[in-house]
């Protein structure tokens, strides 16, 4: 098995897992009216004062991108657990952490990539724009991916279970945190005219750690999964 | 279809060796000391009542569950250090049939090539023996539970491999279907391929030997 | 050690000397700690605290560390021992996290002014505490206990990142919390007659934590092995 | 060598690379500004927010606390030993505010330089000592180091 046919077995995976969410297309859609459903909720919730909206607006962005991505993370698995291809992908001739990238880029591009697409909208809802706009897509492009990433070893670890949907929650949250803290610093620095670059380098270096490390708990969490 | 001869010949014991196996679930011992050999061209067959660990040894011998004890060898090397390389080598038809509802029959049938190690059978050829031809771009899901089967076996032809784990792999096929996949499994046997599986189904195949396995 | 019943029937033996000795260190250092120990230039008595707040602070570490060592060796070897203290260890660690963050704030409130500050320390430390819960809920979660610990064990190796975060964070960022006191490489900065108290309450804790986890342990190995032929034979014997 | 080890040295090479570029960007995240509070050097070269709230870290100047008025307000000066800023804070101190402490204060800049404090926070330190030997310190600061 050589490098040729492992990135034709990463390539034909993303390719089937964009076609098969595009053929259910709720997968995709959903996180997005959630992410917006909940932005808005807080508008309303706080009141229309402008002042304070602008103030929240990275939080609040930030913490429903949060929880859109988490709640779309069981579909990263758990339809392959269900119907057996799970197995086949753990069966495979290549590397399982180089399937599991492939899958979690999927989910990505069909989940996170939504919601950037959406933010400048939300963004102009909460009175948020130019400079802080900016950074704000800016740390959700970055920092999004690590959210897959990070949560598909959640998933991998629960997807065996019957009702992972509240234990997931508990086991992603807290890993979410740094993202969640440099991603919205980085936002409100930059709304007040500052330079944000160690914010962004901070993100920057988790994804790219994250890249490194995380396939690997996945694999091994989807093998003990499995067994 | 098969690595060529003399590659076969340079290695001590080809084949799956397994010894002392132990495995237990929830505490209760399923098997203890399992121990047998399969060679090229051998046919193995695991007998037992429904809950005496039959799926559990073969999801073993497949590297996917932990024993408690004992081990697996793969042409000499245990099969936990071979990983990939053992995985390529090796087809497993499972519970599940492990093909994807929204992808056409196609569309599984070339993921199951890119994952395993591509035979060079070509897609037709392949839906022809499983009596599925015409059907290559029909959705998966819309398929029969025989027809799924059917589709699942597809990976025996799509990849190569020289063991093949099977577990009950005639539920839901008519007879025709049966009559399919046993000759599929004949020809692998001739061929010096080996094969592990649980069948409910007596087995009617001329001219091989089946070795039994008891799990009590 | 490496098998069930030698394990069970060797630490049997040692858990009350173990105890005895406990009991003897934390005593003499919570004497030596509030009544021994002068009062600080600074913050008067009230610095006293220290003498739960850092040793809970350091255990909530260790515990972790020790927790995500077991874990990999059950994970790697299948060791089944490894594996009954990984999970054992859990909620020890989350009371120490639990009480280091509680002592912390009864400590923040008379001398920063505030019981809680979004500080890098506070809040990797936080983190460490829901580490912790969702190991322990994880491990609730999943029938299979086998397959529970490596599924803990692989939570806890992911979550060890943090804890180099939690140790150095007052050195990389600037933050309300204190630096390091007494593992600074070049000399304590705690004047002796305070820092002895103090490491008599670490090592009581450390022993503290070495009881709770075996007596844990000893349940957890019990209840597992609850088919087995030496578990039987223990029950006989009462 | 066998394609499976080239297969496996690359993946481990990818991931080496992948974590150096993480200690990069991590490296180059500690240079910058990551800070739980500002110092009064670059609040006065002008790097904090003029209208944001923020933290402010400093010590308090030896003899520079006053109490103007009957009423809760405090004056005191903040330095990092470079520069000096003004602040004010209307409220209860904690216990460990005094002249030569470090605290972090949360306000804003009013335009005329003076921070407006709304939360003093005191900051101590590492060093815990009974009196007299902080007496015995003061009197050899030298010895400190």
């Amino acid at each position: 098995m050589n490098d040729r046919s492992l990135a034709r077995a990463f390539s034909l995976l993303l390719r089937r897992d964009l076609v098969i969410n595009f053929r259910q297309r709720s997968e995709c859609v959903n996180p997005v009216l959630f992410f917006v459903i909940v932005v808005t909720l807080f508008a309303l919730g706080t009141g229309a004062d402008r002042a304070l909206l602008l103030s929240m607006a990275p939080g609040v962005i930030w913490v429903s991108a949060l929880l859109a991505s988490m709640l779309s993370l069981e579909s990263i698995f758990r339809s392959d657990f269900e119907d057996g291809s799970l197995e086949q992908l753990l069966l495979s001739a290549h590397p399982v952490t180089v399937l599991v990238l492939a899958k979690v880029t999927a989910h990505w591009l069909v989940t996170g990539l939504p919601l950037i697409l959406v933010a400048p909208l939300l963004c102009i809802l909460l009175g948020l724009s130019g400079e802080g706009l900016e950074t704000l897509i800016l740390t959700l492009l970055i920092g999004t991916p690590i959210l897959s990433l990070v949560g598909a070893i959640g998933v991998a670890l629960t997807v065996g279970l019957r009702r992972g949907g509240v234990i997931i929650s508990l086991l992603v949250l807290p890993l979410y945190i740094p993202v969640l803290i440099f991603g919205t610093s980085a936002v409100q620095m930059s709304a007040a005219g500052f330079p944000v670059n160690g914010q962004l380098s901070m993100l920057a270096a988790l994804l790219a750690l994250a890249l490194a490390l995380a396939p690997l708990p996945t694999a091994a969490a989807l093998r003990m999964s499995l067994s | 279809m098969l690595m060529s001869g003399p590659d076969q010949q340079q290695r001590a014991e080809p084949g799956l060796t397994v010894s002392g196996l132990h495995c237990s679930r929830d505490g209760r011992d399923l098997f203890k000391d399992l121990s047998f050999r399969l060679r090229a061209g051998e046919l193995l067959v695991v007998e037992g009542r429904n809950g005496s660990g039959k799926t559990s040894l073969l999801r073993i011998l497949c590297g996917i569950r932990m024993q408690e004890s004992g081990s697996i060898n793969w042409d000499d090397s245990p099969i936990g250090e071979l990983g990939p390389l053992y995985h390529q080598e090796m087809a497993y038809i499972g519970h599940h049939d492990g093909i994807k509802g929204d992808l056409t029959v196609a569309e599984n049938i070339q993921l199951a090539k890119a994952l395993g190690k591509p035979s060079g059978t070509d897609l037709q050829t392949i839906l022809k023996r499983l009596q599925l031809s015409g059907y290559n771009e029909v959705l998966a899901r819309a398929l029969s539970a025989g027809q799924k089967r059917r589709l699942a076996l597809s990976r025996l032809l799509a990849t190569v491999s020289r063991l093949w784990i099977l577990d009950e792999p005639f539920t839901s096929l008519d007879r025709r279907g049966v009559e399919i996949c046993e000759q599929l499994i004949s020809s692998h046997l001739t061929h010096g391929g080996m094969v592990v599986m649980t069948s409910h189904h007596a087995m009617e195949l001329p001219g091989v030997e089946i070795t039994r396995l008891r799990l009590s | 050690m490496g098998s069930p019943p030698h394990f069970y029937r060797f630490t049997g033996k040692i858990l009350p000397w173990l105890s005895l000795l406990c009991a003897l260190l934390i005593a003499t250092g919570l004497w030596g700690g509030l009544v021994e120990a002068p009062a600080d230039y600074q913050q008067g008595d009230s610095f006293r605290i220290i003498y739960v707040h850092v040793p809970s602070a350091w255990m909530s570490l260790f515990v972790y560390v020790v927790m995500a060592v077991c874990g990999a060796i059950g994970l790697i070897w299948h060791m089944k021992n490894a594996e009954v203290i990984a999970i054992s260890s859990a909620p020890i660690g989350a009371s120490f996290t639990f009480l280091a963050l509680v002592t912390g704030s009864l400590w923040g409130k008379p001398m920063w002014g505030s019981w809680w500050v979004w500080d890098a320390r506070l809040t990797s430390e936080l983190i460490l505490l829901f580490l912790y819960l969702g190991v322990i809920g994880l491990y609730a979660a999943i029938e299979d206990k086998r397959t529970a610990s490596r599924a803990v064990a692989i939570l806890a190796l992911v979550g060890l990142v943090n804890i180099p975060i939690i140790h150095y964070s007052v050195e990389w960022w600037n933050t309300l919390h204190q630096g390091p006191t007494v593992t600074k490489f070049d000399k304590p900065s705690i004047h002796v007659s305070m820092l002895i108290p103090l490491l008599l309450m670490a090592g009581g804790f450390k022993l503290f934590y070495l009881i709770s986890v075996l007596i844990r342990a000893r349940g957890e190995l019990i209840e597992r092995e609850s088919n087995s032929n030496w578990v039987s034979e223990l029950l006989e014997k009462r | 060598m066998k394609p499976v080890r080239k297969q496996r040295l690359y993946l481990i090479l990818a991931m080496v690379v992948a974590i150096a570029v993480a200690a990069g960007f991590g490296l180059n995240a500690f240079n910058q500004n990551l800070m739980f509070f500002f110092a009064p050097t670059e609040v006065v070269a002008g790097k904090a927010p003029d209208t944001a709230v923020f933290r402010l870290g400093g010590m308090v100047v030896e003899g520079s606390v006053q109490r103007p008025g009957d009423d809760l307000l405090v004056r005191f000066d903040l330095t990092d030993f470079e520069q000096v800023v003004s602040v004010e804070y209307t409220g209860i101190l904690p216990d460990l505010f005094r002249e030569g402490q470090g605290i972090v204060s949360r306000g804003r800049l009013r335009t005329d330089g003076v921070f407006v404090a709304e939360e003093v926070l005191a900051k101590h330190d590492e060093n815990y000592m009974p009196p007299e030997v902080a007496a015995s310190l003061k009197r050899a600061p030298e010895d400190l180091k």
